[in-house]
């Protein structure tokens, strides 16, 4: 097991290194220069060249590169050269505002899709599962943007019950009511086609693990069909999801971007969209790494998930 | 208990009839009564319709199956309770064990966590209580250190213990009847006669009824007072054990009995012809079919020399030996074969010889040859020599082609003659293996099992092969089919003389085909020789063992086994 | 019986959309699902859009582009069904033009894509080494949500229908390619594979003859699920002002000017938004009534 | 599944003890004292370019922080006193003294002096803050700062526009200058300091008590930044807004005619949108083919249909006000096709080959591509085939500092509203000596350098005629409209004003209940 861990982290560190690298070289070969985004178009070649100077980028690419390392490892990410204010503090405002969005549009569709699988298949009806069905496949099929005006139009504008957008005044942790107010709407919108990819995902599979010849050795025992679903089937099914769920995570994170434009939620989306808009390389290679990171690590933690819900993986280390 | 009511009737079933969407139903009428405390034995072959009579007794049919009939338990009429009601009985009344204890118990839970949990599903629901109890039922199956094995994962246990915990959950709540189907079969035979031993004493310390599916008539006559035989969702005869074995009525269980593979007594005179088949040394190919590359008669056809085989990466620190140290040699025309249970390395040694598992130290020659030593192309052409027949039927053909096609691929990777000769070709060997050419156009999912394996061979002799590995090639079949093939293989190995490793656990099959035999254990050869002094006067403790341990089809020679193995 | 361990990771790289797809073996071919029930209306919604999108011209009472004068953000009449957009031009009109746009990013872009996964996943996954190098390579194209990737390469490229196409193929690519890894691995543990390379066959007779026929239906299944991620990459770009280039009309830039307008003409959205839910709704039907069938 | 969990979180909403929603409306009716207004910008600050007028936020910190020396009327070029009071300017125009206020102190509690104005000059000549009057503010070469409270400007020649600068020179802190440079202290004489600022998301003002022209109003002032219009416009209806400085035309439109909410539109604070065209170009380089351009742009069109009546359709750059305003020359180019037409099959009679040309614009931007689609639409009823080339504001940028245009552009461009003489030197699609048109003509650069150089309010009418003839003979550079900058509030928010430079102004603002 551990020795596994680490040719996982060993390789995922590489992984990480090529991209920082493909990451610095990319940017830079981005059309458009940082400088006269900066400089506006009516400042004068001495501004131009002074702003050059003091950003850094007078200097080789190598050197640059090492500057950067040299930055990250001291977690010291210094200033954006577009968006005003410390790399750090910005991308960890933001990161903050995306994480804790995701991670509510995360739990409410894993809570919802837990609930309505396991509902679809303890009452096995077939309007149930019609009904569920066809909820799902509209969930999937409209698209998120969408989602998020309508939720917009009706619950904030026409029938003025929950925030238009932004985040709480007074943060997500003095008032948690409020905070969860505020959450609901672009939480639900992001939440929506995850809560229906996993419902799906669940449902067949509680349907698969149904088949499987323990489950008939427990209905042979007179052991109740609903409780046999919950306490081995979906037991069994977990893991599996577990690695849809990771997908899932990434997939909600790339429409964190759509739902922070809709919901003006302030987030790490809208702060990668103005970076490169504005060629501010500090903001936008931070974030292209930490992207890759997220993506490592999530792929990292739905394998060490997947191995401690799993018995034969836990105790032997092989599958 | 045992005594009281011998003839009771317990559970009677009557004109059960039980149909899918399907044309033909899977059961069609069957009556089976099962008296108090005996055991009573379902024989067929697949499709007869055994196992559905048992699931529709327990109302675990399959979605979309429609039984008609009764089902009587104790007066109780249970065809067609609602589920609740059923919950009551199962479990409880009639308990069932199924055939695969790899997956019949939940692989994220507990042993202990199975256990209380059918314990709870009949009232049992004080904790304590219902551990205390599992350890009881553990040690009742003769599972060493109950305690301990509470905590244990299914993954942890092996598969003869496996099925002892199946069997545990199936006692847990002390049914009358014990609906066991085919509980043994995908054990070893030594595990299954500790099984069946098993069986016997649960009877005789519980007086539970039981009803053993099975398509094993060795078992049958092992254990069995009564047998019920099923054909085709019907039944066929019904009678006493030894009564049927030695007198039966219809053809059918006639054809069942003589299909059935028998082993020569232990320490019996050694009969000529099974010694000197037809000497090794003399065998060349016939001169109406060359093989691609004749060898000097005295070159074998494949020879192992201290060969092992690691499985895992070794890098990765997870290696672990499947072969060690194992010299073999297959002289060409001789049918040896690889007999073992599982884990034995046998299936490992096969795929060794066939090149498709990586060697880690020792030798392997084909036809004289170095194979991994030997130069690209000419390892290519000693492929052409090699031919492989898998043990699963379902998967051994590529489901998209026509059979035809996987015959010809042989040949159109090796580019032999003009597509017209090869469809020639692909026309005689379907003849060769009794099937007629029109089969050539069918997918795989149009035939039977056994055709598909006629297929596999057919596609394994395109080339004229002079070594076949065959990895048991009829463990999948029925026992009627299995006859017909290995009597084709043996007629097609004799006109052909091609060499042959062929891999099974089924020591009936192999005595009956093999010119020579290996006897395997933990990757490790243990006795090699002629099959008929093998078999009769094994060196080696082990091989006795394993001889011992397979069920004879001969209820006559019951009590004498069992003072046997009491000993 | 098989005493065989694979080394595999530990968590299985997901095939279709379901856990436990047993290997595809006797049932009727996937075309019997596209004539019944989900599949049909599924095969229905699409091709109604196709035959709007290619009928387009002749349908539209408007040019894609014409501005007709005074008709500024006027809402449904007999003139204008869907009524016309801020620089008054027929939305229906546009609408039907902006089909075409979807309709060569779905059927031109996601098939190339597909077409590079598969071949690269063929080639590089019957050798340990480019298995390796292939596969840290589309982790890393799949480390980048598809909307950031899109920003990114529309950096690069402007805006406009090919950056869109780009990105597609660019996100296509990994999907496939894995994909087919995982039908690699799976069919070359097969009996009959080994059965023909026992008997000499190379590794790319056995990719042609055996694999790639062989992964043809999750494969099916998955361009399905792709044409209407498709749909929706398209949309998203669009709605961040990445998509097509005006004045041509794509459903995408069509529901970002409605989403725009949505408080002074809330109309606008309804019919392009209409076109790609059917559209997406289809694709949905057809993969699902697809991959159902592969397990049945 | 998804109308169960709306209906629960509905309850949740009615059952909760306290509302998002509920909170955020709290008023109507009379006079509130103090209160917190919340301003929705689209875009943050950035500290290292705070001088540069960039972004409605910083025009907003610049406005609410800072004073400047002198105030210009929103619609006048007149000087009114701020922290100087009164100013003497030499015969010669090469000097100027000021007096200054001396009871005002930095929100730090320093006095304000002389000192500070030398300080706060030198700092906008310096090129690293890139200021776009950097070369007005160069060109003051000596400061008298022996008396505390008056200070003498020298220049190196006479500046017409030196009011300019010091209207929208800000009075900065030599003290704290390291800390505005990190964004972590703006300190200023301003009616409102400086409170908190979360990058990216909000930037919040307390009302300076001290101020010297008396306690503002307000509480202090919560700047939410919301780069999305919509969104501002939606949390401006929800009542999580008092004010917002972001919106597109259409919604400032539909706001004006709603009951409950007031729309500013600010004449003096103005844009100008143009065609750009390059010169260079084959097709471009017959100035018919521009002219043509010209009379084929439907101006009133994109003032009524794209900016919804918020600007003014122009063929000259300057607003009415402005000295340069010529009624007559300013109506040269009336939409006219027929005229257009005869332009461009002169010119390609006379062999003028016009393929298809492309013209970039910004694509963040919805206005520009909707004016782009029209000029496309009319140009190709004239004979000139254009094809759209939408790119990112940052390659578009480069495109016009690098004069690489390939054709034509659309864009913005400043300063026509203060003195003309700042258009020509500080405007770059203006710049005499190069520009994005690479449009170089000696008449032109003499009629440019020849009303900057001259007394502030002494410059000939003549001058200014002759600029705009040589602007309109070249027509390299053709105006659209000016643009008049708008903001909405709330009608509970009473009292906004606005700066010429385009800063919100709430030192007189109040809310009512």
């Amino acid at each position: 097991m551990i020795r596994y861990l680490l040719h996982r982290l060993g390789s995922a560190l590489l992984v990480t290194v090529l991209a920082s690298i493909g990451i610095f070289a990319l940017i830079r070969l981005v059309p458009g220069d940082p400088v006269s985004v900066l400089a506006g178009p009516d400042a004068t070649p001495a501004s131009r060249a002074a702003i050059r100077a003091e950003l850094g980028l007078d200097r080789p690419f190598w050197s640059q590169y090492a500057h950067w390392l040299g930055d990250l490892a001291r977690l010291d990410l210094g200033p954006s050269y577009k968006l005003g204010g410390d790399v750090g503090s910005l991308i960890a405002d933001g990161a903050l505002n995306t994480v804790v969005l995701t991670l509510f549009a995360l739990v409410l569709a894993s809570v919802g899709a837990l609930v309505t699988s396991t509902a679809a298949v303890v009452w096995d009806r077939r309007w149930l599962n019609s009904l569920l069905s066809a909820l799902n496949t509209a969930a999937v099929a409209v698209p998120t943007f969408a989602t998020a005006l309508v939720l917009v139009l009706v619950f904030a504008v026409r029938f003025p019950v929950l925030p238009a957008g932004g985040t709480p005044p007074g943060g997500f942790f003095t008032h948690p009511d409020i905070a969860f107010q505020y959450l609901l709407l672009p939480g639900l919108a992001l939440a929506l086609p995850a809560w229906a990819a996993l419902t799906r995902f669940l449902t067949e599979a509680l349907r698969t693990q149904l088949q499987q010849p323990y489950v008939t050795t427990a209905r042979a025992l007179g052991i109740p069909r609903r409780r046999i679903v919950l306490t081995q089937a979906l037991r069994n099914a977990l893991p599996s999801s577990v690695t849809v769920l990771g997908i899932q995570f990434g997939t909600l994170l790339g429409g964190a971007i759509l739902v922070e434009a809709v919901f003006a939620w302030p987030g790490l989306g809208r702060l990668i969209e103005q970076g490169i808009s504005a060629r501010d390389y500090p903001v936008v290679q931070v974030l292209l790494l930490l992207s890759v990171v997220v993506f490592v690590l999530t792929q990292l933690a739905g394998d060490l998930i997947h191995a401690w819900l799993d018995p034969r993986v836990r105790l032997n280390g092989v599958s | 208990m045992l005594d009281l009511h011998p003839t009771e009737t317990v559970l009677a079933i009557e004109h059960l009839a039980i149909s899918f969407a399907q044309p033909r139903p899977a059961v069609e009428d069957v009556s089976v009564s099962l008296r108090r405390g005996e055991i009573l034995a379902l024989v067929g072959e697949s499709g007869s319709g055994k196992s559905m009579t048992a699931r529709a007794v327990l109302g675990l049919l399959p979605p979309g199956a429609r039984a008609a009939g009764s089902i009587r338990y104790d007066g109780e009429e249970l065809l067609g309770l609602p589920e609740t009601d059923l919950n009551r009985i199962r479990g409880r009344r009639i308990a069932m064990v199924f055939q695969e204890p790899q997956t019949a118990l939940n692989p994220v839970r507990t042993i202990g966590w199975q256990l209380r949990e059918a314990l709870r599903a009949h009232g049992l629901k004080s904790r304590r209580a219902a551990a205390e109890r599992a350890v009881e039922l553990l040690r009742a199956v003769e599972i060493p250190e109950p305690e301990r094995r509470l905590g244990s994962y299914p993954h942890q246990l092996s598969g003869g213990q496996k099925q002892r915990v199946v069997l545990a959950l199936a006692l847990a709540n002390e049914p009358e009847v014990l609906l066991a189907d085919e509980p043994t079969t995908a054990l070893d035979v030594t595990v299954q006669a500790e099984i069946l031993r098993l069986l016997d004493r649960i009877r005789e310390r519980t007086g539970t009824a039981i009803v053993l599916i099975t398509h094993n008539m060795g078992v049958v006559a092992e254990i069995a007072d009564r047998v019920v035989v099923l054909q085709a969702g019907n039944v066929v005869e019904e009678g006493e054990t030894r009564t049927l074995f030695a007198n039966p009525r219809e053809p059918y269980t006639k054809t069942l009995l003589a299909s059935v593979l028998r082993l020569p007594e232990l320490d019996s005179v050694v009969e000529p012809s099974a010694l000197l088949p037809s000497a090794p040394a003399s065998d060349v190919p016939g001169p109406d079919v060359p093989g691609p590359d004749v060898p000097a008669p005295d070159v074998p056809a494949v020879e192992f020399r201290g060969v092992h085989v690691h499985y895992g990466s070794r890098r990765r620190g997870r290696a672990f030996p499947a072969v060690t140290d194992v010299s073999l040699r297959v002289a060409p025309g001789e049918v040896v074969g690889l007999v073992g249970e599982s884990g034995s390395g046998k299936t490992t040694l096969g795929r060794l010889a066939a090149g498709l598992v990586p060697l880690a130290e020792g030798r392997v020659l084909l036809q004289g040859e170095d194979v991994l030593a030997a130069p690209r192309a000419e390892r290519r052409h000693l492929r052409r020599g090699l031919a492989f027949v898998h043990q699963d039927p379902e998967a051994s053909l590529d489901p998209r082609y026509a059979v035809g096609a996987s015959i010809r691929e042989p040949l159109d990777i090796h580019r032999v003659g003009t597509p017209a000769e090869r469809d020639a070709r692909v026309a005689e060997l379907l003849d060769a293996v009794q099937l007629p050419a029109s089969y050539a156009a069918r997918r795989p999912r149009e035939l039977s099992g056994g055709q598909r394996q006629r297929i596999a061979l057919a596609r394994a002799l395109a080339l004229e092969p002079t070594l076949l590995v065959a990895d048991e090639p009829t463990s999948a079949l029925d026992v009627s089919v299995q006859a017909r093939v290995l009597e084709l293989f043996r007629d097609l190995q004799e006109r052909l003389g091609f060499a042959c490793l062929f891999i099974s656990h089924d020591l009936a099959v192999v005595h009956q085909v093999a010119d020579r035999v290996a006897v395997l254990r933990g990757g490790e050869l243990v006795e090699t020789g002629p099959v008929g002094t093998v078999f009769a006067r094994p060196e080696a403790d082990y091989t006795r063992r394993l001889l011992d341990a397979v069920p004879v089809p001969d209820p006559a020679r019951r009590g004498r086994r069992v003072r046997e193995l009491a000993s | 019986m098989t005493d065989i361990a694979v080394a595999e990771p530990l968590v299985p790289v997901p095939v279709g959309p379901v856990p436990g797809d047993p290997a595809p073996t006797r049932r009727p071919g996937l075309l019997h699902a596209l004539r019944h029930g989900r599949g049909l209306a599924g095969l229905v919604l699409v091709g109604a859009v196709v035959l709007l999108g290619v009928l387009g011209p002749l349908l539209a009472p408007y040019g894609a582009t014409e501005q007709v004068t005074g008709a500024n953000l006027v809402g449904p009449s007999t003139g204008h069904w869907l009524g016309t957009d801020e620089l008054n031009r027929d939305i229906l009109s546009r609408t039907l033009y902006g089909i075409r746009a979807d309709l060569v990013v779905v059927f031109a872009a996601v098939p190339v894509g597909a077409a590079l996964g598969v071949l690269l996943g063929l080639v590089t996954s019957w050798w340990s080494v480019t298995d390796v190098v292939a596969q840290r390579a589309f982790d890393l194209l799949l480390a980048f949500p598809a909307l950031i990737l899109g920003i990114l390469l529309t950096a690069f490229f402007g805006p406009g229908l090919l950056t869109v196409g780009i990105v597609i193929v660019a996100l296509e690519i990994p999907v496939f390619g894995r994909l087919v890894r995982t039908a690699v691995r799976t069919v070359r543990e097969m009996p009959f594979v080994e059965a023909s390379q026992v008997v000499g066959a190379g590794p790319l007779w056995v990719l042609r003859k055996h694999v790639l026929p062989n992964s043809l239906e999750p494969l099916t299944v998955q361009l399905a699920v792709s044409m209407s991620v498709a749909v929706f990459i398209e949309g998203a770009m669009s709605f961040l002002g990445l998509g097509v280039r005006p004045p041509n009309p794509s459903l995408g830039s069509l529901i970002k000017d409605g989403v725009r307008l949505l408080h002074d003409a809330p109309f606008f959205a309804v019919g392009p938004l209409a076109v790609v839910v059917a559209l997406v709704l289809g694709l949905l039907l057809i993969s699902q009534s697809l991959s159902e069938a592969r397990r049945a | 599944m998804a109308a169960a969990l709306i209906a629960t979180s509905t309850l949740v909403a009615a059952a909760a003890c306290s509302s998002a929603v509920d909170e955020l409306k709290t008023s109507s009716g009379e006079r509130q004292e103090g209160g917190t207004l919340r301003v929705g910008a689209l875009n943050d600050i950035i500290p290292a370019r705070i001088f540069t007028n960039s972004s409605d936020s910083i025009n907003l910190l610049i406005g609410s922080v800072y004073d400047s020396l002198i105030d210009y009327p929103l619609d006048e070029l007149e000087p009114q006193p701020s922290l100087a009071t009164s100013w003497e300017l030499s015969e010669d125009g090469t000097r100027l003294s000021l007096q200054l206020r001396d009871d005002v102190t930095f929100h730090s509690g320093r006095p304000f002096t002389s000192k500070d104005v030398e300080f706060s000059i030198k700092t906008w000549a310096d090129p690293v803050w890139t200021v776009q009057l950097q070369r007005t503010a160069a060109a003051i070469t000596g400061f008298d700062t022996s008396d505390e409270h008056a200070i003498t400007l020298t220049f190196a020649h006479p500046l017409s526009n030196v009011f300019d600068l010091l209207d929208m020179l800000p009075i900065i802190d030599a003290e704290s200058i390291d800390q505005l440079r990190e964004g972590k202290a703006f300190v200023g004489t301003g009616p409102f300091t400086f409170d908190s600022w979360s990058p990216g998301a909000k930037i919040s003002f307390k009302r300076n008590d001290d101020y010297w022209r008396g306690k503002p109003a307000l509480d202090g002032i919560d700047v939410s930044v919301i780069p999305d219009p919509q969104a501002q416009v939606s949390q401006l209806r929800a009542h999580q807004l008092d004010l917002i400085l972001g919106a597109s035309y259409r919604d400032f439109e539909s706001l004006g005619k709603e009951d409950r909410f007031h729309v500013n539109q600010w004449n003096g604070a103005e844009g100008q949108v143009y065609v750009g065209t390059n010169v260079t170009n084959p097709a471009l380089s017959d100035v018919r083919v521009r002219r043509a351009i010209a009379y084929a742009l439907d101006r009133r069109r994109v003032v009524d249909e794209v900016f919804r009546g918020a600007a003014i359709p122009i063929s000259l750059p300057w607003p009415d006000y402005s000295p340069a305003y010529d009624e007559e020359a300013d109506a040269t180019y009336e939409f006219d096709l027929d005229q257009a037409k005869a332009l461009v099959d002169e010119a390609k009679a006379d062999g003028v080959a016009i393929p298809k040309l492309p013209l970039t614009y910004p694509s963040e931007n919805p206005i520009y591509g909707a004016i782009a689609q029209i000029v496309q639409a009319d140009l190709a009823k004239v004979g000139i085939e254009v094809e759209l080339d939408p790119q990112e504001q940052a390659s578009v940028i480069q495109q016009l500092i690098g004069a690489k245009f390939p054709a034509l552009w659309i864009l913005s461009h400043g300063y026509a509203h203060y003195t003309p003489s700042t258009l020509a030197v500080s405007a770059y699609p203006f710049n005499a000596d190069h520009n994005a048109s690479l449009y170089v003509d000696p008449e032109y650069k003499e009629a440019a350098e020849g009303v900057w150089q001259q007394k502030p309010g002494a410059v000939d009418p003549a001058d200014y005629a002759a600029l705009n003839e040589q602007l309109l003979e070249g027509s390299f550079l053709l105006e659209i409209a000016i643009t008049l900058p708008q903001d909405a509030s709330s009608t509970e928010v009473h009292d906004v004003g606005q700066t010429k430079r385009g800063e919100p102004l709430f030192y007189d603002s109040y809310l009512t209940r």
